[in-house]
């Protein structure tokens, strides 16, 4: 039994395009490690979410600004570092997507499937740098 | 006929059976072009019933839920009803978690919805 | 600009068959991850003579031993452990390889070849586990 | 005819000219074999020459380079002659680093050592 580890370091500029590729990157790198699909699931939701935030939210999709990805993996963990050069954000400040007048809302619907999919979910102070962890 | 990109659309009795082409559901144009595809069935008749069978979505990403949401509003507010099946047991839970399963009215499969559809 | 990492920590069976392919593994993932042709021959011979070695001289091919591998790679390093369950040996009492009389023996080129090509060539006290280590 | 696994073989004059089928040659199986075949051309008539063409060989481990050596003594003591040809950079290096290029001859290409032959 043995087990490949896979990297990332990487800035990318911050266009969805280049952040939807840099998404199937890291999660045809991780099927290639060994992660079958349905624990795949849940990775794919919190990278998702964490790079289209840095991307949208962050960086407001300026040409000028890009996005600092890093990843570790192997079988067993998965963990992702997103920074962007936006002026972050406070999380403790989303309102709880599922109070019911939230619900069609959408906004905090990411922080939350991060939460639930992530062992894992830290933001720096500024809230432009998010680390996500998860083990297996 | 509408040439769709994204969505393929059958009959069922009076009810438009909705699929969608890409088994994972979260490249950003993609997603813009289903909403719109997906809008367009909100203009049809009164009271209309469409049935969203997500049984090839292996993926789909949260910006693809604020579609299904859009849709679910406005085809309400048109007169009309969604529903949805064929969930895998992971994008289900999705709706779980953000409670979408409230919003949403959540079948095993096409017969079932039909059936439910009344 | 940005760069992929890429690791292994295995154990394999001492069958020159299984080796072979290890190598060739090692080899395809150092080309994915950007490493070119001709720097990576260098690599390619080093990681080859180290993991023949253990499977050859150190396990013996024994069906009971296995040899123990572990990688760490990116564009700009590769890193190679190699453990073996044999005895171990003197590597400063092998033979000089470019000495007339020892120039057709064979013995000694695989040392002398990882020396070339690697920054860093590392044996444990024992001598059945190598360290090779390599910057660009 | 011989038939060959791991190597071609042609005439060019009185010379024969062989190349290596694998361009990675390390497998330890078809490194036994490559060296069987190179054997059989040492049980030729007397002083039979041998051009050993390495153009398309991208690596070679050091269990190749051993067969040469095999070959080059067994090729000698047969009365017979070795020459290798068309070396990419790297692979001549080996052959420098290891200082083998003192026991081998090396030639440029196929022209240069057919040429040599004289
Ligand atoms: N990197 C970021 N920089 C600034 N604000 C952010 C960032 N990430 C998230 N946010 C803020 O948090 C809110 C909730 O994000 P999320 O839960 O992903 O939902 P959505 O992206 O659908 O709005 C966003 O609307 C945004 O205001
Ligand atoms: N892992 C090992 N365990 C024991 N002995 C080893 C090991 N690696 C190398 N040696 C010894 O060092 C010698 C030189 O190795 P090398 O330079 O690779 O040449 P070769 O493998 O052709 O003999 C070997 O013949 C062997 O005696």
């Amino acid at each position: 039994m043995g087990s490949e580890t896979w990297g990332l370091d990487q800035y990318i500029a911050s266009d969805m395009r280049v952040g939807n590729a840099m998404v199937m990157q890291i999660v045809e790198n991780l099927q290639r490690i060994g992660w079958g699909e349905s624990e795949l699931f849940g990775v794919h939701m919190a990278l998702e979410e964490a790079i289209i935030n840095a991307i949208k939210h962050g960086n407001k999709e300026s040409a000028n600004k890009e996005v600092h990805v890093c990843v570790e993996a192997s079988l067993h963990s998965f963990f992702l570092r997103v920074t962007d050069q936006g002026d972050g954000f406070d999380p403790s400040a989303v309102p709880d997507c599922t109070l019911d007048e939230n619900l069609e809302l959408g906004s905090g619907r990411g922080l939350m499937l991060m939460n639930h999919y992530m062992d894992m979910v830290q933001y720096n102070e500024q809230g432009n740098s998010l680390e996500i962890r998860k083990s297996r | 006929m509408t040439e769709f990109h994204c969505i393929k659309l059958s009959r069922k009795n009076d009810v438009s059976v909705v699929r969608l082409i890409d088994d994972r559901v979260m490249d950003s144009e993609r997603i813009a072009v289903m909403g719109k595809e997906l809008m367009s069935l909100t203009e049809s008749e009164n009271g209309h019933r469409v049935l969203l069978n997500l049984g090839n979505v292996r993926f789909l990403s949260s910006a693809a839920i604020n579609k299904l949401i859009v849709l679910e509003k406005r085809l309400g507010a048109a007169g009309g009803y969604l529903k949805l099946s064929n969930l895998s047991p992971e994008v289900e839970e999705v709706f779980n978690i953000t409670q979408l399963d409230s919003v949403f009215d959540i079948c095993d499969d096409e017969d079932q919805a039909i059936a439910a559809f009344g």
